[in-house]
């Protein structure tokens, strides 16, 4: 094949990737954070609130669900500015960018978690719940210490999902000039012209990938200790 | 700054054209996807050796490197490979004359194996061991114990997911414009460029995917409600209250057996 | 000390509760029996406000309430003074043994976590079972599971405990040293509501027995009276089938 | 909040100094990109810094980002002026101000196999010879050329694909293995990763010819309300042409003077 | 016909079932009996390889093989000629109560539907449940979901039904029935294997009581042999403790 390949550049474009990796995780752990809460208050919600409150969170979840994600940023980075300038006089334009991408992110977040957190809590069984109750725990105490924990087993898959894809979003936050670790590869790449565009993307892959690890390490960590007690479906 | 509603008539019929190119770039690589995702599911549920431990670096492969690297190996990479190996098998096929699209389905049906692998392997989580077994004791065989009331308790849970899933990859397929496939995106894209009218663009785009996702959400929604069918208990009424007395007459059995079915079918 | 009134409870068309009346006294051991499908288990899973009934009245110590209207207070008042023993067990998925017995302790009571843990570990030993702490229980036989939710009733000495069929999967063995034990409880002034198959159980030591039929309390007294000298059709018939094979 | 009194009141125009936000595309080297410290640069760029010298009443603030974020933040007000190696249209000429003076120009031609360069030398014989050609991003001025292109010769149009397309060389590779025949690319891109020292495609160098169809002229963009700062923009651009900062600056970037390829 | 060996089960170090050989007649019913958490399940559920015994030979009619190296053949051979009725019923929460038990006849044994929907109401006729032909089991009573189990495995009308503990949610009227429903199936030429707390049952149906303790059969004999005449110190304290309360 007619393609130059430099193995060692994958080695020299890490540590200038790398210097995004604070833009990463800052906006990771933010989107988890606030899209986390805003799920779960959207779950509660939509499972034992009043119905006009289950019906305005069932219409979010649905908008959120079909916007592209290019679109919720520029609504947020514009629009939401506007909003609070005009209704409550509130100037936010001299924000950090970031905080922008965190919003666009959590709102995203917010409406698969959500429904990822519905589907796992309606998956545990309603005896556990009840057996909770009878022995004196309350609705909080119940859900907290034997559904959510049980939930979680089935979520945890899910919301690796999530994360991890939530970890590549970089590409939203370029778009309004964060650079994290993808968009640090991408300019790289830009300054070369193109060359070296596969040693770069290797080595984007890489960090990736490494951070995938991690993440799902985490998750299973989580799992098994959650799953404690649970019999595998698998037939002897 | 305004919005050219004019202009978004305008580019809004042109992207409709785009839109069966939206939908075959979703669904084509979703329902590649599924059995795959499934049968991965269960190997790493059963932790069948070989397949688990392979099916695992895949799915984390998959899902942890970026899809634009994804779409440089696939659109670029493989196909002058290809081209070498045709080449010296003295072929004379014109690997660069396959319509890209091809390129990305593959793209998306591996992301979708990996996305969905996960899916079900939570839903399957949900389901008690004790149904399988069950169904193992009446003479089902595995196949069928799974096919009959594992998958039907555990599509309930993974529905939400699954439709998160949908949603997800029916956005995401704008990025098969990075190999030039003309999707909505790319055409609302293509429009906006040569006046730069973004905003009516993207307000297309919008306005396009509220229509596209909404009909996945209303489809699993759907889905759902009935899978979950048995979760609420069937609806009961005042016919089947308390005939507690056996009757021996075959039509008057049948008939409340048919009304019986009818409910629930 | 427990009383509820005119309890009526559907689900869609079915009316499984038809205006039940009982009163309870403290340190009573009602047993109600009745046949499969009769609305026992709905009646107990009304009183702890498991299922909400869609008619009625209750009045438990100081808590009076209706239940159409009862407010999270009253309901939790009213779980906190109570424990259910599940037909089908019920255990805590995910918690080992011992865990499922300190968590009502524990959270529930805030009792000191020494403390619970000891308190546990009494209660197990009265169903035989301070071998199995670590279990979970998935890893239990149906007796032990049984006993476990037996345990975990107990441990928070509740006013009142309801016992949904808490014998159904003990051999006959098990079955008479918890009978001891809820015996034994009531002695201690425990009120005891008890749906029980076993007549043997109800003849010696209930002090009420209340017998139900399709979602009525068909008949209601001392177990003599009821095994004795029935007065209902339908109770005389239930009881004659049951010597009938014994 | 200066902004008001600073443009009004030209009497204090020398203790005023009105911020000016400048946004510029991240990835287009060499006219607009982010250096390895992080740093904006690129031809369209360092012009602008030449010109913010020359302005004391303006103080040049400069935030990298994307095409369209550019567009839209200029239109709204985001950002007061955007340089993305615009070129001109009477369309967007409605939603921007265009300034006098273009800022630069991007000298593009195609990129051809040495094996072709004997048939192929101008778009015309590229055109007819029936060549096919790298897919280009809409959002890029090379595709407008094409357009135009086309539309003057109907009956040879070259092919003309679209797609988003992400920096990566492999067009080079495209090339060379017959994929496609023509790559329409910016010059320096050419030489920097073909025909520099130690280019990664060094060692395919003679397989390339490269011929230059045209420059085409690029713009700043100015919000709107910016039409002020634009007649100051244009008046220093002048002065910068005529003292030769110009020259220097396209020297530095883009290895010689491409104003002398502008056509008309 | 049926013929288990040496059968050794562990779970992790604690070993279940110690060497338990078990030979079941055409037309027999064997009773095991024993206390909580000697295996009784455990040995069931290893005949039908719900769980893999560690060690051991089976042989079923033609079926002969050992529990290690069963094949899936063997497997599925085995549970085709074999019905199990689950101590927690186990039944199918997807399906309302007829569709549980076509299902082993539709999919399982492909009888045709219209045929296989009589066999099951038939069977549903047999314990009183065919009034509730299209709940769910989440809508049945703890002693209907018990019923449906048993009518499931009397559905598919197999060679050998296994039933864990039967009656247990029952009340006495209907283990009356339930139990006559057996014995006829016995007189039918059924084969079953019936692990009960139910003495009365054990004595006047079984044709061979087993029991059980610590994983091993401690005893086995005729109902009179065992509950006349016990031999074992530990069969004789169990059933004197039994008889001590009735
Ligand atoms: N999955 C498991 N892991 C560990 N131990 C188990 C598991 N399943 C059962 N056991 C243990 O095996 C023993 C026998 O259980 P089994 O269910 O066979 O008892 P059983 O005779 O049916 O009792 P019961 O009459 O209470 O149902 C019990 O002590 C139980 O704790
Ligand atoms: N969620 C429900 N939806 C519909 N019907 C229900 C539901 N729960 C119970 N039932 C019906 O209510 C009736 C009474 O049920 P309940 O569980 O109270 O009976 P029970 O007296 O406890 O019987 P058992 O002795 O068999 O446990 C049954 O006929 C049952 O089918
Ligand atoms: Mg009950
Ligand atoms: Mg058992």
């Amino acid at each position: 094949m007619n393609r130059p390949f430099d193995i060692t550049y994958i080695w020299k474009a890490v540590p200038d990737i790398l210097s995004g990796l604070g833009v990463t995780l800052q906006f990771l752990i933010g989107t988890i954070v606030i899209g986390g809460i805003l799920g779960f208050l959207a779950t509660w919600a939509r499972l034992s609130g009043p119905k006009w409150l289950r019906a305005i969170v069932h219409s979010y979840i649905w908008i959120i669900r079909c916007t592209p994600s290019i679109v919720m940023m520029f609504l947020v980075f514009y629009g939401l500015p506007e909003m609070l300038l005009g209704v409550f006089d509130i100037n936010i334009n001299s924000w950090n960018r970031l905080y922008f991408v965190i919003i666009a992110l959590s709102l995203l977040f917010s409406a698969p978690c959500s429904e990822i957190m519905r589907s796992a809590y309606l998956a545990v069984a309603k005896v556990q719940r009840e057996a909770a109750l009878s022995i004196g725990l309350t609705e909080v105490q119940a859900f907290r210490r034997i559904v959510l924990p049980q939930a979680l087993v089935s979520a945890l898959p899910n919301l690796g999902n999530s994360f991890i894809l939530l970890m590549k979003e970089g590409a939203l936050a370029y778009t309004i000039g964060i650079v994290d670790i993808m968009g640090k590869g991408q300019l790289i790449i830009a300054r070369n012209f193109g060359g070296y565009s596969i040693e770069t993307y290797i080595a984007l892959a890489g960090i990736y990938w490494l951070l995938t690890l991690a993440i799902e390490k985490a998750f299973k960590l989580a799992e098994d200790k959650l799953s404690a007690g649970k019999q595998p479906l698998r037939a002897a | 700054m305004t919005i050219d509603l004019a202009y978004v008539q305008e580019i809004l019929i042109l992207v409709l054209k785009g839109i069966p190119t939206t939908l075959r770039l979703a669904f084509i690589p979703l329902l590649i996807a599924l059995p795959f995702a499934f049968l991965i599911a269960v190997a790493r549920q059963q932790n069948i050796k070989v397949l688990a431990r392979v099916s695992q670096i895949y799915v984390s492969f998959i899902r942890g490197t970026p899809l634009i690297v994804q779409i440089l190996v696939m659109y670029s990479l493989l196909p002058s490979l290809l081209n070498v190996l045709v080449k010296s098998w003295g072929l004379d096929y014109d690997i660069f004359g396959i319509n890209p699209i091809y390129y990305a389905y593959i793209v998306f049906t591996l992301n979708t194996i990996a996305i969905l692998s996960e899916v079900f392997r939570s839903a399957l989580e949900t389901v008690d061991k004790r149904q399988l077994e069950a169904a193992l004791s009446i003479g089902l065989l595995p196949v069928q114990a799974y096919s009959r009331i594992v998958i039907p308790q555990a599509l309930v849970a993974a529905t939400p997911n699954l439709c998160n899933s949908t949603v997800n990859l029916l956005k995401s397929t704008s990025l098969a414009f990075l190999m030039s496939v003309q999707d909505i995106t790319a055409i609302a894209k293509t429009e906006a460029a040569f006046g730069y009218n973004y905003l009516e663009s993207y307000l297309v785009i919008f306005i396009v995917y509220i229509v596209l996702c909404s009909l996945v959400q209303v489809f699993f929604q759907l889905l759902e409600q009935r899978l979950s069918v048995y979760k609420r208990g069937r609806k009961i009424t005042a016919k089947s209250e308390n005939d507690k007395q056996p009757e021996y007459f075959e039509d008057a059995r049948k008939e409340r057996y048919h009304a019986g079915i009818e409910e629930y079918s | 000390m427990l009383e509820l009134k005119n309890i009526h409870k559907k689900f869609g068309e079915l009316e499984v509760l038809k205006g039940v009346d009982i009163a309870v006294e403290k340190g009573d051991i009602v047993v109600i029996l009745g046949p499969s499908g009769s609305g026992k288990t709905t009646l107990l899973r009304c009183i702890n406000f498991l299922e909400r009934a869609d008619e009625g009245s209750l009045h438990f110590d100081e808590i009076q309430t209706d239940f159409t209207k009862a407010s999270k207070k009253d309901i939790n008042a009213v779980r906190k003074k109570s424990a259910f023993v599940f037909q089908n067990y019920g255990l805590f998925d995910n918690k080992t043994v011992l865990d499922n017995v300190t968590e009502g302790l524990i959270i529930g009571r805030k009792v000191p976590k020494k403390e619970a843990i000891e308190t546990a570990i009494r209660a197990l030993e009265k169903v035989g079972l301070s071998d199995r702490l670590a279990y979970y229980p998935s890893q239990l036989s149906g007796g032990q599971q049984q006993r476990v939710g037996i345990a975990r009733a107990l441990a928070v000495n509740p006013d009142v405990i309801l016992f949904d069929e808490p014998t159904s999967a003990l051999d006959p063995e098990l079955v008479g040293e918890v009978l001891q034990v809820i015996r034994k409880l009531a002695e201690e002034g425990t009120t005891m509501v008890v749906v029980t198959h076993e007549m043997t159980f109800a003849k010696e030591v209930a002090n009420r027995v209340i017998f139900m039929d399709q979602g009525v309390i068909v008949e209601e007294g001392t177990p003599e009276d009821i095994f004795g000298n029935p007065k209902e059709a339908r109770t005389r018939g239930f009881l004659q089938r049951i010597l009938a094979r014994a | 909040e200066t902004t008001s009194e600073a443009t009004s009141d030209a009497a204090a125009e020398k203790t005023e100094v009105t911020t000016v936000t400048v946004a510029h595309t991240q990835s287009s080297a060499p006219m607009n990109y982010v250096d390895e410290k992080g740093e904006s640069t690129g031809y369209e760029v360092s012009v602008l810094k030449a010109i913010d010298e020359l302005l004391p009443q303006y103080e040049f603030e400069y935030v990298p980002t994307s095409d369209e974020d550019l567009l839209i933040g200029i239109e709204s007000g985001k950002y007061d002026v955007g340089t993305k190696g615009a070129w001109y249209t009477e369309e967007r000429a409605q939603k921007f101000i265009f300034p006098e003076n273009y800022i630069g120009a991007s000298s593009i031609g195609v990129l051809i196999r040495s094996e072709d360069a004997a048939e192929i030398t101008d778009l015309e014989s590229f055109a007819a010879a029936g060549k096919s050609l790298v897919p280009i991003s809409p959002n890029n001025a090379q595709y407008n050329v094409i357009q135009a292109f086309n539309a003057e010769h109907p009956d040879t149009p070259i092919e003309l694909t679209a797609a988003d397309v992400f920096e990566i060389a492999d067009a080079y590779t495209w090339l060379l293995e017959g994929r496609y025949d023509g790559y329409f690319a910016v010059k320096t891109a050419y030489e920097v990763n073909v025909l520099a020292e130690g280019a990664p495609y060094s060692q395919y160098k003679d397989d390339f010819s490269y011929f230059v169809y045209e420059a085409l002229p690029t713009w700043p963009l100015f919000n709107k309300e910016q039409q002020e700062l634009a007649d100051a923009y244009d008046e220093a651009f002048l002065q910068l042409e005529a003292d030769g900062t110009i020259d220097d600056l396209m020297i530095e970037f883009l290895g010689e003077n491409t104003f002398q390829y502008v056509k008309e």
